[in-house]
């Protein structure tokens, strides 16, 4: 098994090569692939406006079948036998960790899309960015600022949590509960499941059985749908319901049966945004593909960006030690004007902004919270599924 | 006392019970023979004389040590070898192997000592020798006959080199040319000081070995006594041989 | 060697014939080396000889469990040369294994039903059903016991007892008294002869030899694979050579 | 109060979707002796055919039973001769873990090649419907999932205890030549036996997908609790593996309470090892455990 | 019995077989490359650490990795949370999972065949729900990062190349093990179990004690093995620690190789690790590469059933002269050569 021989390398004029390794198997594979549509769409538009440096740019994309083990052989094989110029991220903090520690070892910066969860950045990486407005902890602030806010008599008294066992979903959800358990919401039901549940019926029960006032699920996808699901078997009715990740899927109202009035969910993006280069991105990416993009196409897009800005400001993208430094320390100390707003990192490469909230709103999943950025008003009390 | 001593055996499967109340002394150093018709519990007997079944109830001693309930393997360390009904061997191992699997290695650091020992191989060459399978040493045991099995467990039993040696129909399905080659082998080996316990139902067979019958009906002895005393006994004439 | 053919004196046509057959397992070397038996119906044919003679094999060969690599079976005219057991189950051939064949974990009635498992008519079945449980006590007291928990020779019992649900015209029997006390014993050799006089085929293998000698009509000694003597039962049991060889010493 | 009470009502209806789920997984084990990895495969399989069928067709996912059935029948009848009737009968038990384990690999790369590895639920009108019982909701689809499951094992007991069919099976499966010398079609029972098992799947998959999401790889989280519920029942006995069933699925449930999720679901393995130790053979009869 | 130059050959092969494993580090064209054979020198030692039970007592455990999981999370919990020299708690972690091990041993043993098969099963996932619960203790489904036992001057590829051989020297010490038990009275009764479980007890194979201590030794060096992948790897993942997939590739591995051959299980895992990288490579962005996988496993069950290296022993037997064992006389025959 020998290694292909070492092609391109360092400088010249070739293209340059980016290497990721992407989830486009097993338990990731959807949103594996919606970053791979991300990934591509940047070169492309990159290419087509004439490259980075002025070279075009090529993706070398590798499967890494949602395994721990695989991601790691995968920017292994990327850095030294394909010998790429620059890495991108994965997706899910479950392999953003062990990916980021390869990158690492060989000085590689690191920017990812998708490794939101607190453990990502308390690791000691300084060469790991995630490209995205806000870490899990920090998705829900608006929403509980916006609960925190409302009168005494209106105001939920108590919450429940099920999150699944997962760093991401867990974070999500764990921020919101911190927050509004120190405003005085109590919690009710804290529950934690195992990412393969399929039956949520007794933990549904759980939660119909409390009349929590509000439901929050700290969830990737498949875990909301079943719950919410199994909590509309139970007549559970509450005053508020949000969920992570899953509602700003395209397939989630059919999949829950089209109830979805009211449902609330944080995300970092939103295509009516109208930071300067989003449009572009936009309609880029409708002409490419048809359909508008989701997050996941969002954070992939945003990962280029951002890598870009600290090639173009650095002058240099070859795998040498200086140059990645010299890419690290430039986005360690500066700002980066992306689809996602404007994004700054602290030493650790956590963003510093926070998600926005949308709800369903007369059948559309619409932006209710901040208020600066709101398409429609948040529905409160929500009505019946 | 010397010997296998067996006081009111008792086991019972569900609601049957396949050794009732069972009391034996066998003679030690002579050749036993335990008849009785089928299902009067003579394999059970032997299951749970060599701990391959816990008894329910009795005692078990052998040269006045209780052994009751022990494992298997601490019986056979005893000094008890057993046969069984339909003969078992180790199919895949070859008719050597199966006979060094015999061999007791004792301590920890005994057990990790080669198997292949020259003094157990030769040892394991003449039992083979002695039961008339020594061309057969290297062939697996699943491609011997059935007879030839039969013999190669003899001689298994043999190896671990036990003092009381129970045979479970030694002569069921084996050629009556080789039966008489075994009733050889056993009248040397019990020259040699070693006791025997065969249950057979081919009368010849036990009427020109034994030294001592044991009559069994329904989980208990009905007569003992020497062969010819036996064979008369009205209460076995009804029960097993048929009047 | 001489090698001869199972002889035989009687004018009616052979039910069972096995021609020059040669049969073996898998790739191994051959087990029947040619070799030629003939059953005439209402006669007892017994096949003795040492252990791995090819005894257990000649039966499977006849039954269509083993397909002979050479020669010909024929069972009542016609050539059965590759047939399974099935289909020479429904032309009247029924074959009892040697060793243990009952079903373990069914229960003793349900291996005795299964005995005619091919036969439609229930009345016959009760009948028959009536008839082994009163043969064969255990098979009327266990009846609603695990097979598989019986002792060995209470299971021999239940095999026969099943075979004698059906009533073929050729039966195959591989050791039927082996692990049977002698009342059992006894029982079974006197059913043999009644099918005999019924008369049905019986080809019957057996190591309890002088015994089976005794009630059969014609004997084959097989070695090696090959009919090493035949002749009239009563020949064979005469015969010194045989004695020590293969029937055991006179009692 | 009324949580425990709902809880009891949810664990029956789950532990009958079990019994359903292991029902195929008896026959194979405890009848055949072979150790079926890919029953949970097929299940999946058998759920995305159901799904594709409402997807495409726009009808109610129970008219897929019409075709997967028989389908299943015959896939199973085919993976039996073509597959498993080619190992030696001296290993059967063994190397039919890795060669099913192959199978059930061989599908879900089949399933994740063709559906892709998204979450897939069946888009039903009354996916949230529901009865009322005594105070407890009682999902319409969970109801129906446990009427299928009544049906098929009521069906499954009757065929093994009482038809012909069964008694051949099972006399195929403990003696091979005895059974064909009696005039058993064997290749032909076992092959139908296989296949009976994989038509439970069909039904299985189908009552799955009625309250579920679906992915590929969702067979290994039912590998474990499924053999988990045919060890507690008692090897072989359909009858003892939906006993085991209904009583795991309400004691998970009722667990779920005061434990949480997770430790909820040790319960079933917690289940096997105590059966192990103390009732090898299992609690509800079947075969001994222990030797197999 | 054994000829001189088949121990001639034996030998040579043995020699060159370190020669190349000591050598492959600097022959390995790149880091990556020298990775991959980290990953297939440590499926090596899982698959040998698992022969030994497999192999000799016939017991298949497809939940070994449950013991490789306990070991890389006792390795790295140890340097962790008690602040162990890394290599001491390899040693250590080895050493506690062996005694968790006895237990377990004790309580799954009772069951054979298939019912063992379930057991082992039932282990793995219970640990995966155990440490993806316990997060206080074992860090959660968040996993473990377990610090790199080298200075930060050991640059990535020197370490791969150093991991390599510290995997080598461990196999080489279970290859000996195995070696030294196959030919012990110890191994002949793990084989008689075997065979025939219950007749080895009635000759007076202590057949709890036996398989218990196979089952300990090669729960420690799986451990072992596992440890040593953690120290490598430096993160541990409960769903990838705990998975079914793994116990289940240590079998595919050893079986494939031959379970009753010294170096069975290493073919095997070089086979399964190529196997898989090649697949990978073939198929990469499809779930083709499970089809794959699982066609190989069924060649093998269907048409290999006794491993690679019996078949091609087989095939040499096969070339040589047959030698004939079973005497081919009559009775009449044998009664005359008594007589003589
Ligand atoms: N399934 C088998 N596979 C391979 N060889 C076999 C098989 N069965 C029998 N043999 C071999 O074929 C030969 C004849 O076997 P067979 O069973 O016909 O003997 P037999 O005369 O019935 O002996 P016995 O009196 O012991 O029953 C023996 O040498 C035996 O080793
Ligand atoms: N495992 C078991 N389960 C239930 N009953 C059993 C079991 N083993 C034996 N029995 C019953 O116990 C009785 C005695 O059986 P055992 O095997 O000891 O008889 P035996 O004297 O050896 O008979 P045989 O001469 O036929 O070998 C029989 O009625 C049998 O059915
Ligand atoms: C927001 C998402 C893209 C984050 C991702 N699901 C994770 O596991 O971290
Ligand atoms: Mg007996
Ligand atoms: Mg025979």
């Amino acid at each position: 098994f020998g290694g292909r021989p070492a092609e391109g390398g360092s400088g010249g004029d070739g293209p340059i090569r980016i290497g990721v390794s992407l989830p486009l198997t097993g338990d990731f594979s959807e949103p594996g692939k919606g970053v791979q549509r991300g990934y591509e769409a940047w070169a492309k538009h990159v290419n087509d406006n004439g490259g980075l440096l002025g070279r075009q740019v090529e993706l070398t994309v590798l499967d890494d079948q949602s395994n721990a083990d695989r991601v790691a052989a995968d920017y292994e094989k990327l850095i030294n036998s394909d010998r790429v110029d620059l890495v991108f991220g994965p997706f899910s903090t479950r392999l953003v960790i062990p990916a980021a520690q390869v990158a690492r070892d060989y000085g590689f910066l690191f920017v990812e899309p998708a490794g939101a969860a607190a453990e990502v950045f308390n690791q000691g990486f300084d060469n790991l960015f995630y490209a995205a407005p806000a870490v899990a902890q920090d998705h829900y602030d608006y929403l509980a600022e916006a609960i925190i806010a409302m009168p005494e008599a209106t105001r939920p008294q108590t919450a429940a949590y099920a999150a699944m066992d997962d760093p991401f979903a867990q974070g999500t959800a764990n921020g919101l509960k911190e927050k509004l358990a120190k405003a005085g919401v109590r919690t009710v039901v804290d529950e934690v499941y195992p990412p393969n549940t399929t039956d949520f019926g007794s933990i549904a029960a759980k939660i119909a059985d409390s009349r929590a006032d509000i439901v929050v699920g700290g969830t990737q996808y498949q875990d909301a749908v079943n719950l919410i699901v199994a909590l509309r078997q139970l007549n559970y009715q509450p005053k508020l319901a949000a969920f992570s990740t899953a509602p700003t899927n395209p397939e989630f109202p059919e999949a829950i049966g089209a109830q979805t009035e009211g449902i609330l969910s944080p995300t970092g993006y939103t295509p009516k945004a109208d930071y300067p280069s989003n449009k572009e991105f936009v309609d880029f990416y409708t002409r490419e593909h048809g359909a508008a993009p989701t997050e996941d196409e969002a954070n992939a897009w945003t990962t280029g960006q951002v890598v870009a800005a600290a090639v173009n400001a650095s002058g240099c993208a070859d795998p040498s030690p200086e140059c990645q430094r010299k890419l690290i320390d430039w986005l360690h100390g500066n700002e980066v004007q992306t689809v996602v707003g404007p994004l700054k990192w602290d030493s650790a490469g956590r963003p510093q902004g926070a998600h926005l909230i949308q709800q369903y709103v007369g059948g559309e999943i619409r932006i209710v919270l901040p208020a600066d950025a709101k398409e429609a008003e948040l529905v409160y009390p929500k009505p019946a599924w | 006392m010397k010997g296998l001593r067996v006081a009111g055996l008792t086991k019972s499967f569900g609601g049957v019970r396949a050794v009732d109340d069972a009391s034996v002394t066998f003679q030690h150093g002579r050749i036993n023979a335990l008849i009785g018709p089928n299902g009067s519990g003579k394999t059970t007997f032997f299951n749970c004389v060599t701990g391959m079944v816990k008894p329910d109830a009795g005692i078990v001693t052998y040269h006045d040590r209780d052994i009751t309930g022990r494992g298997a393997h601490k019986i056979a360390h005893e000094g008890i070898g057993r046969s069984f009904q339909l003969c078992r061997v180790f199919p895949r191992l070859t008719a050597v192997e199966n006979l060094l699997a015999a061999v007791r290695p004792g301590s920890i650091v005994r057990a990790l000592a080669p198997a292949r020992l020259k003094s157990d191989v030769d040892r394991a060459l003449e039992l083979l020798t002695r039961v008339g399978i020594e061309h057969l040493a290297d062939v697996e045991a699943r491609d011997l006959s059935y007879g030839q099995q039969k013999l190669l467990e003899l001689a298994g039993v043999l190896m671990a080199d036990p003092e009381t040696i129970l045979l479970d129909e030694p002569a069921g399905g084996v050629n009556p040319a080789l039966i008489e080659r075994i009733g050889v082998l056993v009248r040397e080996l019990n020259a040699e000081g070693r006791t025997f316990l065969i249950v057979e139902h081919n009368m010849d067979v036990v009427m020109s070995l034994s030294d001592h019958v044991v009559v069994f009906d329904r989980g208990r002895p009905i007569a003992e006594g020497p062969p010819d005393v036996v064979r008369a006994d009205p209460l076995v004439l009804a029960a097993y041989l048929g009047g | 060697m001489p090698i001869l053919l199972c002889w035989r004196l009687t004018l009616a046509a052979d039910l069972l014939e096995l021609v020059d057959v040669e049969a073996g397992y898998g790739r191994a070397a051959l087990v029947l080396r040619g070799l030629t038996v003939r059953v005439p119906p209402a006669s007892v044919v017994c096949l003795v000889g040492p252990n791995g003679a090819g005894k257990s094999t000649v039966l499977k060969v006849a039954s269509g469990l083993l397909a002979p690599r050479a020669g010909r079976i024929v069972l009542d005219g016609r050539d059965v040369t590759g047939r399974g057991p099935q289909s020479l189950l429904g032309a009247g051939l029924s074959h009892v294994l040697q060793g243990h064949s009952v079903f373990p974990e069914m229960t003793v009635g349900e291996n005795v039903l299964l005995g005619a498992y091919t036969v439609r008519d229930k009345a016959r079945v009760a009948e028959r059903v009536d008839f082994v449980r009163t043969l064969f006590p255990v098979v009327g007291s266990r009846w609603d016991a695990l097979a598989g928990a019986l002792s060995g020779g209470q299971q021999k019992q239940v095999e026969f007892a099943r075979s004698l649900m059906v009533s073929p015209r050729v039966v195959l029997l591989d050791e039927p008294s082996m692990g049977l006390d002698p009342k059992a014993t006894a029982t079974v050799f006197e059913q043999i002869t009644r099918m005999r006089d019924a008369g049905t085929a019986v080809l019957l293998v057996e190591q309890n030899a002088r015994r089976a000698l005794e009630i059969a009509d014609q004997g084959c000694v097989l070695d090696l694979g090959r009919v090493h003597i035949a002749g009239p039962a009563q020949a064979l049991l005469t015969n010194p050579r045989l004695g020590d060889l293969y029937l055991g010493r006179r009692p | 109060m009324s949580l425990v009470f709902q809880s009891l009502v949810l664990g029956v209806l789950m532990g009958g979707l079990y019994a359903l789920l292991a029902a195929g997984l008896t026959l194979y084990f405890g009848v055949m002796r072979v150790v079926m990895i890919a029953h949970s495969a097929f299940l999946v399989l058998a759920a995305y055919l159901a799904w594709t069928f409402t997807v495409h067709t726009g009808l109610d996912p129970m008219l897929s039973l019409l075709v997967t059935v028989p389908l299943f029948f015959v896939l199973g009848v085919a993976v039996q001769r073509l597959l498993v009737a080619r190992l030696r009968p001296a290993t059967l038990t063994m190397m039919s873990v890795l060669l099913t384990f192959a199978v059930a690999l061989v599908v879900e790369g089949m399933l994740g090649f063709v559906f892709s590895g998204t979450h897939r639920r069946i888009p039903l009108s009354y996916s949230g419907a529901r009865l009322e019982l005594f105070g407890a909701s009682v999902a319409l689809v969970k109801l129906i999932a446990f009427g299928l499951a009544v049906v098929t094992l009521v069906g499954l007991h009757v065929l093994l205890k009482v038809t012909r069919f069964g008694q051949a099976l099972r006399a195929t499966m403990q003696h091979r030549e005895a059974a064909r010398l009696l005039g058993v079609d064997t290749d032909r029972v076992a092959g139908f036996g296989f296949g009976l098992g994989l038509a439970t799947a069909a039904v299985g998959g189908t009552a799955l997908a009625l309250d579920s999401t679906i992915y590929p790889s969702l067979h290994w989280h039912w590998i474990g609790p499924l053999m988990a519920i045919i060890v507690v029942g008692g090897l072989g006995s359909v009858a003892g593996a939906a006993v085991a069933a209904l009583l795991l699925g309400v004691g998970q449930n009722l667990l779920q309470i005061p434990l949480g999720t997770t430790w909820a679901q040790t319960f079933f393995y917690a289940a096997l090892f105590l059966t192990l130790i103390l009732r090898p053979q299992g609690f509800f009869g079947g075969r001994l455990a222990q030797r197999f | 019995m054994r000829s001189g130059s088949e121990t001639f050959v034996k030998a040579a092969g043995l020699v060159a077989l370190a020669g190349l494993v000591v050598a492959f580090p600097s022959l390995a064209s790149d880091p990556f490359v020298l990775s991959v054979g980290v990953v297939i020198i440590s499926y090596a030692v899982l698959a040998t650490a698992w022969n030994f039970v497999g192999g000799f007592t016939g017991y298949i455990s497809l939940g070994h990795a449950a013991y490789s999981g306990l070991g890389g999370y006792a390795t790295g919990l140890l340097i962790l949370r008690a602040d162990v020299n890394p290599w001491v708690a390899l040693l250590l972690g080895g050493l506690v999972v062996a005694v968790f091990a006895v237990p377990v041993g004790i309580a799954a043993l009772r069951v054979r065949g298939a019912s063992f098969v379930i057991v082992s099963i039932a282990l793995v996932l219970v640990l995966l729900l155990v440490f993806q619960s316990w997060e206080s203790v074992t860090g959660g489904s968040d996993g473990l990062r377990v610090p790199r036992p080298f200075d930060a001057d050991v640059l990535r590829p020197e370490q791969h190349q150093r991991f390599f051989h510290l995997h080598a020297v461990l196999l080489a010490v279970m290859l000996l093990c195995w070696w030294v038990i196959d030919r012990s009275r110890f191994g002949m009764g793990l084989k008689a179990i075997r065979e025939d479980e219950d007749k080895a007890r009635s000759l007076g194979v202590p057949t709890v004690r036996y398989k218990l201590a196979a089952f300990v030794v090669s729960a420690f060096f799986t451990a072992l093995g596992g440890g040593l992948y953690a120290l490598w790897f430096g993160f541990l993942d409960p769903i990838f620690q705990f998975s079914i997939l793994v116990g289940s590739n240590m079998v595919l591995m050893s079986l494939l190789g031959g379970v009753r051959s010294l170096f069975g299980p290493l073919v095997g895992a070089v086979v399964v690790g190529y196997a898989t990288e090649f697949f990978k490579a073939q198929y990469g962005d499809t779930q083709m590469h499970l089809v794959a996988m699982g066609v190989l496993l069924a060649v093998v069950v269907l048409f290999l059933p006794d491993g690679i290296i019996p078949a091609v022993r087989g095939l040499f037997v096969r070339l040589r002269p047959g030698q004939a064992s079973i005497r081919e006389v009559t009775q009449e025959e044998l009664a005359e050569e008594v007589r003589r």
